[in-house]
């Protein structure tokens, strides 16, 4: 514990002599949030400062090896650091689909070469990421994707067209899943990396209800991807992204709204004391929320020590997001008319309105409640049928 | 009254459903809210109302109306939310209409043949906070001249920005939180020293915010009794609780019946969605529900128009019901549609916005479920 | 209206003069109930008087024809005449699933013969009939049972096991379903009558967690039914059970508790006004139970007037039976503590209890929730599929 | 703490685990059910409790027990709950032991022996009325002589006629709904002036009805302080909810993997029924609950063992969670058994009827709602 105090200690005294000051306080929207890639503009001195520090030091990936950009941390010291930036309001240096995603998914799969080539960008922000699963008509059955790489010796030739690419459109790189064997429903997969400005690739951004476009989708006209772009085997590109839904599910189920156990109710009371019913909805919900924080809390400490089922997260998943939706739902009927505006200033441009809207979608993404549902029945409580 | 429809009932849906569906379909909604319309729905289809006589539907025969009641205009309102087509029908002709029928002579003939006509709008200003609290009204009205002076704030003032008149409830004595006391008021929109600030809502509906800064009105603008509002502000708010809630039994139907059919043809897992269990008991629970709140409003708007000592009870636990279930419908709506359920493009989500509003309008199902309690005597 | 409102005077005045004062008072427990039959006890002068009076106008089933036993009124006076009965508090001359659940079944599907013979018993009270549709191991699945009746000639021999057959040990008769072909699944069952005294027939009552045995296990050990005690026809013995578990729905729909619209906060207000949370699961209970009066309201009418779809009535069961175990979930948290009590007076014996208990099996006898919901999904929405 | 169970508290399971299964499962308990015991459960069991030192698990090891705290105790009651095990385990050595480590040493050593030697049953008499408030004690405390003179009523008094020594809750102070002047009493089972009367429960506990008639009781009987006695009664009475809880989580686990087993063998319309996506799903989302209240619960425990301030806070909230979970798995087990699971001849009831009475136990899931949000400050 010593040692892991003494690391508290620098961290600290680290954070404090270069964090700049305008980080210190919370992102206000989305213009605040560093995402890097070769065509970001940041938004301040402070910003650049932060994520060129953050960069130096290893810590927009504090525990991957040095090697790949990262300080090495081992999990605990990478705990005592997020703990440390959370006491002083530090913003992420750097948000990336790459560390979040792609680079999990390279340290178990990828050659020496891919890691030190893709993970060291990821780690300086300098490629900005996106990802290609899903298909319009495959959804929650992604293995049905049709998107073809016909083999050219060298290269592949890519055609087809993908749907829900986060920032597709804002995207340097982008990882996909392409079909390389038509005669092999799973194991005709594989999983590539290419240059979103490879001729061919076009992207079309999708408005959601909440007015927003952070997706879009994503057409690839016989789009040339060179052989070595390939992550973990030819036709086991599954392999890899199943990997990555696990990771991503991990980070979803944590969604359960601001992370923490701090009710909302208190900051309402002048409505909730006027409306005894909504009053008590809330108060099932805090029991509910304070009961996923120890849910969540339990399950991180059994998978760490690898006593949780494998397909555990794919529970956490559905509880967490069906909880954000309640949340949502609460926040807009505490919220009341004023919650309804959609663009005044009163309503900070209708946030709750469209916070509410977005969380519709998270028990969609990554892999709808449904499915978890059917996977929880199956693989933790192996009821039987296909 | 049997809880079926009668024949001219029959007919008059059928011909509410053709209207919307060819006049005011979602596309007429989208048209308008991808413009940007500062009213949030069309003056012409408004005239259509009219032409249909939809406008007058609670007007009495004897003033130029259909002399229709709350089952006829429910029947109107039910296509409305079905095709979610923006107009002033449930503020105008359902809510504003019901009060200016305790209005005296002279106002009734000021203001029902502009409703007739499909050329008057008028917005009912009873809000004062983010929840709905009539009782707890504060905005005052001091004797001043040969009338009143009001002074107070309201908010979510559906269409207030396009209405020709606003009925403004306010304090002629008692307390806040006292029943008695109340006046209602019909204030001219060009009155002197009242202002506007008009705000577009999820749903795109347009709503206002109205600041009214010692505005004068004369004695006749009273709407029945000084201090006597409360029966008049009850009558209205009732035609309007029902009101939304017959339209939200139409947008939960169209949500559920969207939703349906998808269930029929998207495929997953090389089969119809539709085939999986799990997706059939919750739309035939989903289908309950639908049908349980169709039945409460029709039961409440029946009460209602028999001017039944129990209407007030029922038209509470309707629109409670009726936000229940349509809240069900659009949630259960959006997920079941999966991924392009959360796209602007498809039409789901629109629904869900609308209820959202529906749900807020003259009380949630959680401030009506503890309205029910207390009349129930607990 | 006003040939309706003469009849209500003169049931009014029949009632007044024939009621007996006694009979008039709510029934306080089984012991009240009049089941009629060959080995029934008669509780009270009173009790017989009302029953023989009640025979003789033909009040015991009031729509049934004259000629079978009934008094032949309209649906109209029917009703009115129940409204007089409620009224004045005119306790039920006769409860009996004959009069409930046979009767109907023999009037569509029975002889001339059999409609003289049965239902002027089940009229008079002279027979009290059990049901013997389920079997163990056929729960829902009602068509795989296996009690079988072997062709005599003249007769079948019928052997094999039904199970919660209701009052089976009190029953003088019983209508049930036996397989007389086992190469056809759903044509290969017929409907038969028969006396529950023939040699081979066994009971043995369960008992239910609520403690009470309302049910039975039934045997049959070669026990022989002569061929014209079959109703309808020959295999087509489903016709008449689906008919009748059509009726049996109905019936089971409007269970939702006190027939009425009458909310049970206002008695508990004493132990609602300190619970709000308690308080705020009632309020939305009423809204709830108010609906479901209405919906059935509703149903009724249409179903009358032949607006309603033929499987409605699963809707209505499975509404009706979820919301009246709801009920009891709340009855007992009201009643706290002392609903707890089990034999206790202060607790009618457990009344509350027991009944809670009892209202589990609601949305399992008579179709259980899970196959309404598959029927509503099938037949009235049409949802694809098996 | 981290979330997870370290050695020794995985070896406290297993051997809890193993003495309940073969020493105390549900056909123990059918036993001294069917036999109409007065006790409702076995003194010889409770002997074999203290041969297996659980009856002192919470008692100082100073003092004789094992030291232990909440989660280790609330691992003996999830295996007594998946067991229905009948014992006086939770009132006696959960919540009285809680309340007689702040008494004096001279009280301790009166009664700690006894309970290690599984020789004392304790009852708690805190209840007057059908819910749980205990602010709203009314049981009168007067002072007499050496000590005070208790008059009043109890009830729900669980296993009380079997007790050696009831903790009464009684004013000394104060006006009924005040915090302040309650003071907690050992009153003897041999009193002059205390009468019980005993009940049998759903669950086919004993619970009694306790008069007390101006009971005299010396001045050290008083637990902790003479009206400060709310301090007392607050840990005794988390403790007996975060082990009503834990019993809770045992009881709807139980439940639950008895409803699986059964969904992977029953076959309806040739398939086993575990093969129904609608079946599927909802186990999937009762498994999700129970772990969800199995999380809450020991994140309490732990909390409470800490002495951290937020103990109550979750106390309140998962005995609300684990009333709710198990709720549910009780109610699905049925339902899911459907006609079997009726008949008492089968399990699934009796967990149904048990789970309604530890919901019951110092407080159900909307009180401690209410005070989860009263905590947290609405």
């Amino acid at each position: 514990m010593s040692e892991l105090e003494t690391f508290r200690a620098e961290a600290r005294a680290w954070l404090e002599e270069n964090c700049p000051a305008e980080m210190r306080t919370p992102a206000k929207g989305d213009e605040d949030v560093c995402w890097g890639g070769r065509n970001f503009v940041f938004q301040s001195d402070a910003q650049k400062l932060w994520l060129e520090r953050c960069v130096a030091k290893g810590y927009t990936v504090p525990d991957w090896p040095k090697a790949y950009g990262g300080a090495g941390l081992s999990p605990q010291e990478t705990k005592v650091l997020r703990q440390e930036m959370a006491k002083l309001g530090c913003r992420s240096p750097l948000n990336s689909f790459g560390i979040w995603m792609l680079g999990p998914a390279l340290l178990k799969f990828g050659t020496e070469e891919q890691k030190v080539h893709y993970l060291g960008q990821i780690a300086r922000g300098e490629i900005r990421w996106c990802q290609g699963y899903s298909e319009p008509g495959s959804g929650s059955d992604l293995v049905s994707m049709q998107t073809f790489g016909e083999d050219k010796g060298d290269h592949w030739v890519v055609n087809g067209q993908k749907i829900w690419t986060s920032y597709a459109d804002k995207a340097d790189w982008i990882f996909c899943l392409v079909r390389t064997d038509k005669t092999n429903k799973y194991q005709g997969i594989s999983f590539l990396l290419f240059d979103m400005e490879t001729p061919g690739v076009t992207t079309k951004p999708i408005k959601l209800i909440s007015g927003n476009s952070p997706f879009c989708e994503t057409f690839f006209d016989n789009v040339v991807v060179p052989k070595h772009q390939i992550v973990g085997e030819l036709n086991r590109g599954w392999d890899v992204a199943k990997y990555l839904l696990g990771h991503e599910r991990e980070m979803i189920s944590g969604m359960g709204g601001d992370g923490g156990v701090t009710s909302i109710g208190a900051a309402m009371k002048a409505v909730l004391s006027e409306e005894p019913v909504l009053r008590a909805q809330m108060a099932l919900f805090d029991v509910e929320n304070l009961t996923f924080r120890a849910h969540g809390e339990r399950f991180m400490d059994e998978w760490k020590t690898g006593k949780a089922h494998p397909a555990y997260s794919n529970l956490m998943k559905y509880v967490g997001t069906e909880l954000n939706k309640k949340r949502n739902e609460l926040v807009m009927s505490i919220g009341g008319t004023q919650a309804l505006e959609w663009e005044s200033e009163r309503s900070n441009g209708g946030s709750k309105a469209r916070n509410w809207l977005r969380t519709k979608a998270n028990s969609i993404e990554g892999g709808t409640s449904e499915v978890m549902l059917n996977v929880v029945s199956k693989r933790i409580l192996e009821m039987p049928g296909a | 009254m049997a809880m079926t429809l009668n024949d001219d009932q029959n007919m008059l849906r059928e011909s509410a459903r053709d209207f919307m569906a060819s006049e005011a379909p979602v596309t007429h909604f989208r048209k308008f809210r991808d413009m940007g319309c500062k009213d949030g729905f069309s003056h012409g289809l408004w005239k259509q109302f009219a032409e249909m006589g939809f406008t007058g539907i609670l007007i009495p025969e004897a003033e130029g109306g259909m002399g229709m009641g709350q089952i006829e205009a429910g029947i109107v309102l039910e296509e409305i939310g079905r095709n979610l087509s923006p107009s002033p029908f449930l503020t105008t002709s359902v809510a504003a209409v019901e009060a200016l029928k305790l209005a005296d002579k002279a106002m009734r003939d000021r203001w029902f043949p502009g409703i007739l006509a499909g050329e008057t709008v008028i917005g009912i200003a009873i809000e004062e906070g983010v929840k709905h609290r009539p009782e707890k009204i504060a905005c005052v009205a001091e004797r001043s001249g040969n009338g009143f002076k009001l002074t107070g704030h309201k908010q979510f003032v559906v269409q207030g920005t396009s209405s020709d008149m606003l009925i403004v409830a306010a304090r002629t004595a008692g307390a806040v939180g006292e029943t008695d006391g109340l006046t209602l008021f019909a204030v001219d929109k060009d009155a002197a020293g009242l202002s506007m600030e008009a705000a577009r809502l999820v749903d795109s509906a347009m709503a206002a915010h109205v600041k009214l800064d010692g505005v004068q009105v004369n004695a006749d603008a009273v709407i029945g009794d000084v201090d006597g509002g409360w029966a008049v502000l009850s009558k209205m708010l009732d035609a309007g609780r029902v009101g939304a809630a017959a339209e939200m039994v139409g947008v939960g139907t169209g949500a559920m019946d969207m939703t349906f059919d998808y269930l029929k043809t998207r495929k997953q897992f090389d089969r119809v969605i539709g085939e999986f269990q799990a997706l059939q008991h919750r739309a035939a629970h989903l289908y309950g529900e639908m049908e349980g709140a169709r039945s409460i409003v029709l039961k409440a708007q029946s009460l209602m128009d028999e001017g039944h000592a129990k209407a007030e009870l029922y038209v509470a636990a309707a629109k409670a019901k009726a936000g229940l279930a349509c809240n069900l419908a659009v949630r259960e709506g959006v997920q079941m549609h999966g991924g392009i359920g959360m796209t602007d493009e498809y039409d789901i989500g629109l629904y869900m916005k609308r209820d959202r509003g529906l749900n807020e309008f003259f009380g949630d199902a959680y401030y009506h479920a503890d309205r029910v309690a207390t009349m129930n005597g607990y």
